[in-house]
């Protein structure tokens, strides 16, 4: 018996409405949140940083927003990476533009300005469904690309058309810019991601997320019995351009640096925070987390065990990289379709009733 | 004036030329979708992935040969041989219904029943692996493709056309072979998806897998099928993109082009494809035209509107789904509770 | 009607199967019963009893639902069928008229009923001849024949199934709540119609049916499933006698039929197993 | 030993391009380990990382081998060595973008470790126009550009517009969006608007589509000119014989009719440690890596020289780079004579000479040969868009000109 | 003959209102298909009105019309009196009429628990923001609607399987979530469509229980539309019925036993 859940009673409502109602799970969270606040800013050098860390946390964020969209409120959306952009060139812009303010607030204001780019290409939503509304957020994939690659005003003029962070500081230490330390990004990076997961959860499991769940599952059935479907799919897009855009901003800002468009935020990037969503688990938070962390170390480590450690040529490898990566998200699909969030379920279960079954 | 006209109307003509070329490619979508429900996005690379073998068997490449050299320390690249477009092409259906078969055998089987975007996800997995697939196979350096189709200016109708109107339209010998091998392909599809046995099991199949298995339709059986015609739709889409810029992984990007087609047609409907390519192709040609050409554009921007392709297509499948949420021709969406 | 069975050939059999669905749902916790040649069984019990469970783990559908036998055999004319594709199984004479009618939504009436004949090699002559019967059964569907399943009501749409299921010539079938949700006549319909194919054309039919009163005034024997077990079976005759099985499958008490408002107050709960 | 990362791409939609480059760059270095144990006794490895051309891997790639002790960077290409620069000039680490990336970094006041000899694209621009001008009147003329609508592509577009105002020319801007697959809009423009010339900044299948489209028009090839990425034999082996003509500027020889390729036969290919498939030794593209390789082992040599170490770091490498001669003794002894100019690199200038040939396909030989001398450019004009640009630069950072 | 205001006590002593609803010459086409012809019928306050007729008759498509789903061409529908104005569903869901589905439209993804809290949604008003930070508003109205939501759930008991997600839950219990789901709203007007298909007689007795206990308890009205006469004669005060589209008959169950047009096309033979 690893997994208790025996013994531990609620007797109230709040304690059976927690994120974690069962105790062990409860410990669980608070000690992964101190060994991330608390270890890792002491342990990180420049290549875990920039290698998985910051990648990690950026495009877990960036899953939250989509999982949103896609597995609480069932909108599929091809069009993250433009809305990515959004954030970046928002974020550039104000980072500009108020070079006083805090880049805090740069971020924050970023993830708003996405929130409305993003309601507006949501609302052919209302008319268009399943992988009609997919491809058509292709058209925002596209669109906005080709547009902030036009006008020049989003990159300030700049003769390359590309944009450049510069630096800025949170409590005088840079977190932007070239001269950052690998803590000081992590942290940064590691409280928005925070902060997203906590309101990302708290909406999801109150009458918000219900709703959403609600279209998701049967949107006719949903508006018959009084969901408004035109709020509730603009808020869902709404929510999840909020963290997109917060995502492509630090993308831009701490990850990167500099930005061009077309190939940072192009449709590979889409297709990417989507296969997150999906390997992680649909319409679960925890599998936002765990599809980012997949996804983000697979590379890393074909890469150790292909070009390292086998010292195969680096064509082949890269050639075997894709037959390995396509192999493996088939495999995964088809070991379990509902991602890592579910296989984490299915052990959960089986722990609880090992070692006896039924 | 009469000048711009006629500017309008080649390229009216042209576009809607690059259209039947869109809507080859997405054929191969419309019949998986039809037969499955699957939204393959490894159509594009398929015809890549065809392409490469068409040439690979004409030259006589060794497959693999890269690797074979690596770890035998060989160094065989051809048999020497050169096999005749016919039957080169003959050879790479074999493949594609090979390839098909490992598709529905190793994949789909294994996901009956899965919810579309995991299927859809799968597909892209596919594509990657065909794709890796492919370089090891074949390798990734450009290849040319010489079935002996034709190509270049039309000279019969640029001079026609030169002596009735006094300008000379440019159409491609390419485009037309295309054209009429689209229109054949068209009708062929739809005799068969309309009026055979096998057609209308696989209508039943893309409606509800569980009843179709119910009334003894063998899944397998039709997901093959379906799998090897997108292969030869995919054989024939590759042939031409193939023959006008070499064959090389970026053709594997023409599903990009064919996206917003199947919007416009209809996910479902063959003939769909066609009419939303030509729709698509027209469109993105003349308001590329208009917009690059009018001075009223710069005018009103305060810059020229250029290289609108990418998103063009797009947005105006988009608006046209918001009338018509199911594409042109798309199977009617059926809400009831 | 016939209540002993007409032939003591068992066609069908299956064999204390267990099922469980996603590695850890079990369902069936070993369920035997066999359908004679020319029978016509009754598979009845309570919701989630595990009905539909085990008519999918005979007709191979449960695979497509993440189920699995893990237990026990089910063989058909004493041939195992584990592993057998449904294709197969149809090809061999079994047929499943699914629970929730399953209609294909973008054909349309006649299309549906078509690719029932799928498996047939007899020509079309004979399809269409088939089509003719079907319509003969039932002429509320042959009025929409031509207008898309999808469309049409719940009760048409277990039309068109039962339809679909009877073009393909069945040696037997598999019946998942045919009655369900049809008007009381139909109901009869229906059941009359399973009657004649039985003693017409000899099919075997496998029935699960909540609607007992009907099920077991057709059935010539019945088994009785609670929670993935058989807790009874005899001849329809017999368990129509009951007491048990009078008072919750059948709702009547010694008094006869009682009214549905009479039961607000008091309820007896009484279970085999539990 | 020295680490030179290689930042190539062998997949993707550029990978026909990325491979050869690659090849060339690490054929070069395994000959000198083989040949000559190293550079100067020590051994020299090359890091690859596969960057599928796209920005946001290349700097991953950065990222993960810059703690290798990575010597000097060759991005291939201008959107990462945008990135790149930044980055590379707080680790201390040099980025040598031939013929590419940013063309103000030629000013190595401000671009301390940035390095683009021995020729950018505005040399490119105006060695275009030069030739054009070498043909002809070009007054009242029109040039067409059709150009990669990326950083890359545009690089171009200042320069030509002030030539334009110069001499008198047209010109006509054609963005490509990338990949380029479907270019029929922007040719029958062409065919509607008949430039007199056309330069292609181009790269990956944009090149070959357009190739096969002017062929498609018959717009003359002898009129068709591509930026040296635009050059190589993959662009017009698909169309054929109609790409006959076809112009490509070039700022290095052409063809394997040079002493060092015995060597790299013998050293590497005999001994089966060819990179790729090797089956790309003496295309355009293999050549140019080749160049970079050998060029970057100069620098490594001179670094060697200077700081009278062996095993050199990445500041010493810096150093050698800035100090880097090449003359056509020097050439000549490594078995490349006349392949390419001699140059002398200094603390202003990091650019080099800017000079630039034109090679010209010959379909029926199936090979380019080049068709001019290394000619300058016209730096009178180039210089101060030098200057002006990279000033900016080092106002908008910061950044304190040095020498 | 009653006036549409009066109200009246029935046998068993339960007060059966004035009109709430009245559904006035509705005519609904699909195409060619008439699906309802020319259909008036009035709903009154806390009484069971059944609706029968065989399939295809257009009995569902009439619950669709009163939930605002399916639009009719002709014919208006009267709610309290006033012309109803052409709404969106969940405007008519937020007017207090709330309904189960004839196949099942039960959220799959979620708990029961949250299937049966969804039915909560118009009474809760926290905004997007207050419930991104849970604390004070949100999380006091979650806690109070859940407790009314598990007052159903004991209810209909179904509290074993609180937790577990819809999707597993066999055909019998899905329907008694659906039931929940449509109660925890305390609609004034219930809408069932066939709430007792697939169940045997036992369930059929639990599901009976529910309704008039829901009729009795909460005052609320009911629309129900099953075929097993047996269910429909003994619970329901008043029956109409229909035959593809057109109205055969409308009164209370006995007058409809012995209605020969009634028998003709609907029970077969006259029902016990
Ligand atoms: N796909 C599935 N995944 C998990 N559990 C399932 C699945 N299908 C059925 N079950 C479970 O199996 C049990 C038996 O279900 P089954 O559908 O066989 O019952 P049934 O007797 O047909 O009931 P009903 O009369 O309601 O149709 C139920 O408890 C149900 O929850
Ligand atoms: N959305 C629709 N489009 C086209 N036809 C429809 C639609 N909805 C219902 N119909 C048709 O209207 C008629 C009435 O259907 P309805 O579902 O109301 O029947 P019903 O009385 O509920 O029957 P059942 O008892 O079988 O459920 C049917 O013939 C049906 O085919
Ligand atoms: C090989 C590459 C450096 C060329 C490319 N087009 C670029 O400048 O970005
Ligand atoms: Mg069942
Ligand atoms: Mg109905």
């Amino acid at each position: 018996m690893f997994y208790r859940e025996a013994g531990d009673f609620k007797t109230s409502y709040t304690d059976d409405n927690q994120t974690f109602p069962i105790k062990f799970d409860r410990y669980r969270y608070y000690v992964v949140l101190a060994i991330a606040f608390g270890v890792i800013p002491f342990l990180i050098n420049d290549y875990w940083a920039n290698a998985f860390l910051l990648p990690f946390l950026i495009y877990s964020i960036a899953a939250i927003g989509l999982n949103i969209l896609t597995g609480y409120c069932g909108q599929v959306s091809l069009g993250t990476g433009g809305f990515m952009a959004v954030g970046a060139y928002a974020c550039y812009k104000l980072m500009t533009s108020f070079p006083d303010v805090n880049i805090f607030f740069h971020v924050i204001a970023a993830g708003g300005v996405t929130a409305i780019v993003c309601t507006a290409f949501g609302l052919p939503s209302l008319r268009i469904k399943g992988f009609y509304l997919a491809v058509a957020t292709l058209a925002a994939q596209f669109f906005l690309v080709w547009l902030f690659n036009k006008v020049s005003w989003f990159y300030n003029y700049s003769a390359s058309g590309q944009i450049n962070a510069p630096e800025r500081f949170v409590f005088g230490v840079p977190v932007t810019g070239a001269n950052t330390d690998a803590w000081a990004t992590y942290l940064f990076c590691l409280v928005f991601l925070t902060i997203s997961a906590i309101i990302a959860r708290n909406l999801t499991r109150g009458m918000q997320g219900r709703k959403w769940m609600a279209i998701r599952d049967m949107d006719i059935a949903a508006e018959i019995i009084g969901v408004n479907p035109m709020r509730a799919k603009l808020s869902a897009f709404a929510v999840s351009g909020f963290f997109i855009g917060i995502s492509g901003a630090l993308f831009f800002a701490v990850y990167l640096g500099a930005v061009e468009v077309g190939e940072v935020f192009g449709i590979q990037k889409s297709f990417l925070v989507l296969f997150m969503i999906i390997i992680g688990g649909l319409g679960s938070i925890f599998g936002s987390f765990a599809g980012a962390a997949f996804l983000v170390l697979l590379p890393v480590v074909l890469k150790l065990i292909g070009v390292d450690f086998l010292g195969w040529p680096t064509d082949i490898v890269a050639h075997f990289n894709l037959v390995i990566v396509g192999a493996l998200i088939i495999v995964f699909l088809i070991a379990e379709p509902h991602g890592i969030a579910q296989l984490w379920r299915v052990a959960k279960e089986k722990l609880r009733l090992w070692p006896f079954p039924h | 004036m009469l000048e711009q006209l006629y500017f309008a109307m080649e390229v009216f003509l042209n576009g809607l030329m690059a259209g039947v070329l869109y809507a080859l490619v997405a054929l191969g979508f419309v019949l998986i979708f039809k037969a499955s429900g699957i939204f393959n996005y490894a159509q594009g690379v398929m015809a890549l992935f065809s392409a490469l073998t068409l040439v690979g068997i004409m030259d006589g490449q060794v497959p693999f040969s890269h690797i074979i050299n690596a770890t035998f320390g060989t160094d065989i690249h051809h048999f020497g041989w050169h096999v005749p477009a016919l039957f080169a092409i003959f050879g790479t259906v074999i493949v594609m219904v090979l390839f098909a078969w490992i598709v529905q055998r190793y994949i789909f089987r294994h996901l009956v029943g899965q919810e579309p975007i995991i299927l859809f996800m799968a597909t892209i997995g596919l594509a990657y692996f065909l794709e890796g697939v492919g370089d090891l196979m074949w390798g990734s350096e450009i290849k040319k493709l010489d079935v002996g189709l034709p190509q270049g200016i039309n000279d019969t109708i640029d001079q026609v056309t030169y002596e009735m109107f006094g300008y000379g339209f440019f159409i491609d010998n390419l485009d037309i072979v295309a054209t009429v091998v689209a229109v054949l392909l068209v009708i062929g599809l739809v005799i068969f998806a309309q009026y055979s046995k096998e057609g209308r099991a696989m209508r039943a199949v893309a409606d509800d897998h569980q009843a179709a298995l119910s009334v003894g339709v063998s899944l397998n059986f039709i997901w093959i099928m379906v799998w090897s015609v997108a292969g030869f739709v995919a054989l024939v889409a590759g042939i031409m993109w193939g023959t006008k810029s070499g064959v090389q992984f970026s053709l594997s990007l023409i599903a990009l082009k064919a996206l917003p087609v199947l919007m416009l047609g209809g996910f479902t409907s063959i003939p769909g494809a066609i009419v939303g390519g030509l729709i698509i192709g027209v469109g993105e040609k003349l308001f590329e035209f208009f917009m690059s050409s009018s001075a009223l554009a710069g005018e009103l921007f305060g810059f020229t509107i250029s290289a609108t392709e990418n998103w063009f297509a797009y947005v105006l499948a988009l608006i046209f789904l918001v009338f018509r949420p199911q594409g042109l021709f798309g199977e009617k969406i059926i809400e009831r509770v | 009607m016939l209540d002993s069975a007409p032939s003591t050939e068992k066609l069908l059999e299956v064999n204390n199967i267990e099922v469980i669905y996603n590695h850890v749902i079990l369902v069936l916790k070993g369920v035997s019963l066999h359908v004679p040649k020319g029978g016509i069984v009754a598979l009845l019990g309570g919701n989630g009893a595990g009905k539909t469970t085990t008519l999918k783990a005979i007709s191979g559908l449960l695979k497509s639902e993440r189920g699995d036998i893990t237990k026990g055999s089910v063989s058909y004319r004493g041939a195992d069928l584990a592993g057998r594709d449904p294709a197969d199984l149809v090809r061999s004479g079994v047929i499943q008229v699914m629970e929730g009618r399953h209609c294909f939504e973008h054909l349309t009436v006649e299309e549906n009923l078509l690719t029932g004949a799928y498996t047939r090699k007899d020509g079309k002559g004979a399809i269409a001849a088939d089509l003719e019967m079907v319509y003969d059964y039932f002429p509320r569907i042959k009025e929409r024949r031509k207008s898309l399943a999808g469309y049409t009501s719940g009760g048409e749409q277990q039309m068109v199934a039962m339809g679909r299921a009877l073009m393909s010539r069945p040696e037997t079938v598999l019946l998942d709540e045919p009655s369900m949700g049809l008007a009381p006549q139909l109901v009869e319909q229906i059941f009359e119609i399973v009657k004649k194919i039985n003693e017409e054309q000899g099919v075997t039919i496998l029935l699960a049916e909540q609607n007992t009163n009907v099920a077991l005034r057709y059935a010539h024997y019945g088994y009785i499933l609670e929670s993935g077990r058989v807790v009874m079976d005899g001849p329809a005759a017999e368990l129509r006698e009951n007491p048990d099985v009078k008072e919750f499958y059948l709702g009547m008490s010694d008094e006869g039929r009682k009214s549905f408002r009479d039961v607000r107050s008091y309820r007896r709960r009484k279970r085999w197993l539990s | 030993d020295l680490v030179f990362p290689s930042l190539s791409y062998r997949t993707g939609p550029y990978a026909a391009g990325g491979i050869p480059f690659a090849d060339g760059y690490a054929d070069y270095f395994t000959m000198l380990n083989a040949r000559d144990g190293g550079i100067g006794g020590v051994e020299a490895r090359v890091l690859e990382c596969e960057t599928g051309y796209n920005t946001e891997k290349g700097v991953e790639c950065y990222e993960s081998t810059k703690g290798e002790g990575a010597l000097v960077y060759q991005p291939l290409s201008t959107g990462i060595t945008y990135q790149l620069i930044p980055k590379a000039t707080a680790d201390g680490i040099a980025i040598h973008s031939m013929g590419y990336g940013r063309t103000s970094a030629a000013n190595g006041k401000v671009f301390s470790n940035v390095f683009n000899y021995p020729a950018n694209y505005w040399n490119g621009a105006s060695g275009a126009i030069n030739y054009l001008m070498s043909q002809g009147d070009i007054s009242g003329k029109k040039v067409a550009l059709v150009y990669h609508n990326s950083a890359y592509g545009k690089e171009p577009i200042r320069t030509l517009e002030e030539l334009s105002a110069k001499h008198g020319y047209d010109l006509t801007l054609i963005p490509v969006d990338h990949p380029g697959q479907e270019q029929k809009s922007q040719w029958l423009q062409i065919r509607r608007e008949k430039p007199d010339y056309v330069i292609m900044y181009g790269w990956g299948v944009m090149n070959q589509v357009a190739v096969q489209e002017a062929a498609n028009i018959r717009f003359n090839m002898e009129n068709f000119i591509g930026i040296w990425w635009s050059g190589s034999e993959n662009d017009v082996l698909p169309a054929g014989e109609k790409a006959n003509g076809y112009k490509a500027l070039t700022f290095h020889g052409v063809g394997d009719d040079f002493p060092v390729f015995d060597d790299i036969k013998e050293h590497v290919v005999d001994a089966g440690n060819a990179a790729g498939a090797g089956d790309q030794i003496g295309t355009v593209l293999y050549n140019r890596g080749l160049y970079a390789a050998m060029l970057a082992a100069e620098a490594v040599k001179t670094a060697q020289e200077i700081h009278g170490v062996a095993d050199i770091n990445a500041a010493q490498m810096r150093d050698g780079m800035e100090a880097l001669e090449i003359t056509e003794d020097k050439m000549a002894a490594l078995g490349l004579p006349g392949f390419g100019p001699s140059f002398k690199v200094s603390c202003e200038n990091h650019g080099g000479p800017g000079l630039v040939g034109m090679t010209q396909w010959d379909a029926a030989a199936k090979e380019w040969t080049l068709i001019s001398d290394f000619s300058p450019s016209d730096m009178d004009l180039i210089q101060p868009l030098i200057d002006e640009d990279s000033m900016a630069y080092a106002a908008e950072n910061k950044i304190e000109p040095s020498c | 003959m009653l006036d549409n205001s009066e109200s009246y006590v029935t046998e068993d002593g339960r007060t059966i209102g004035g009109v709430v609803m009245e559904m006035k010459n509705i005519t609904l086409r699909f195409g060619g298909v008439v699906a309802i012809k020319d259909i008036s019928f009035d709903i009154r306050e806390g009484e069971i009105r059944a609706i029968i007729g065989p399939n295809g008759a257009g009995k569902s498509s009439m619950l669709n019309v009163i939930s605002g789903f399916y639009v009719p061409q002709e014919g208006e529908v009267l709610f309290h009196g006033k012309p109803r104005p052409q709404l969106r569903p969940y405007e008519v869901a937020q007017q207090g009429i709330a309904r189960t589905f004839q196949n099942i439209a039960l959220f799959e993804g979620m708990t029961v628990l949250d299937n049966v809290m969804t039915g909560r949604l118009n009474k809760m008003s926290s905004g997007l923001l207050a419930q991104a930070i849970w604390r004070g508003k949100a999380e006091k109205e979650e806690i109070e609607n859940r407790e009314k939501a598990e007052k159903i759930i004991d209810f209909l008991e179904i509290q074993h399987i609180r937790k577990t997600p819809v999707s597993r839950l066999p055909y019998g219990l899905k329907k008694r979530v659906e039931l929940a789901r449509a109660l925890v709203s305390e609609p004034s007007i219930l809408l069932l469509d066939e709430p007792m298909a697939g169940m045997n007689v036992e369930e059929k007795e639990d599901m009976s229980r529910f309704i008039l206990d829901v009729n009795d308890e909460f005052g609320t009205t009911i629309a129900l539309i099953e075929h097993d006469m047996g269910v429909v004669m003994d619970l329901s005060d008043r029956v109409v019925v229909m035959d593809y589209g057109k109205k055969i008959g409308d009164g209370t169950p006995s007058d409809i036993r012995n209605n020969q047009a009634v028998i003709d096309a609907y029970l077969g033979v006259a029902h016990d």
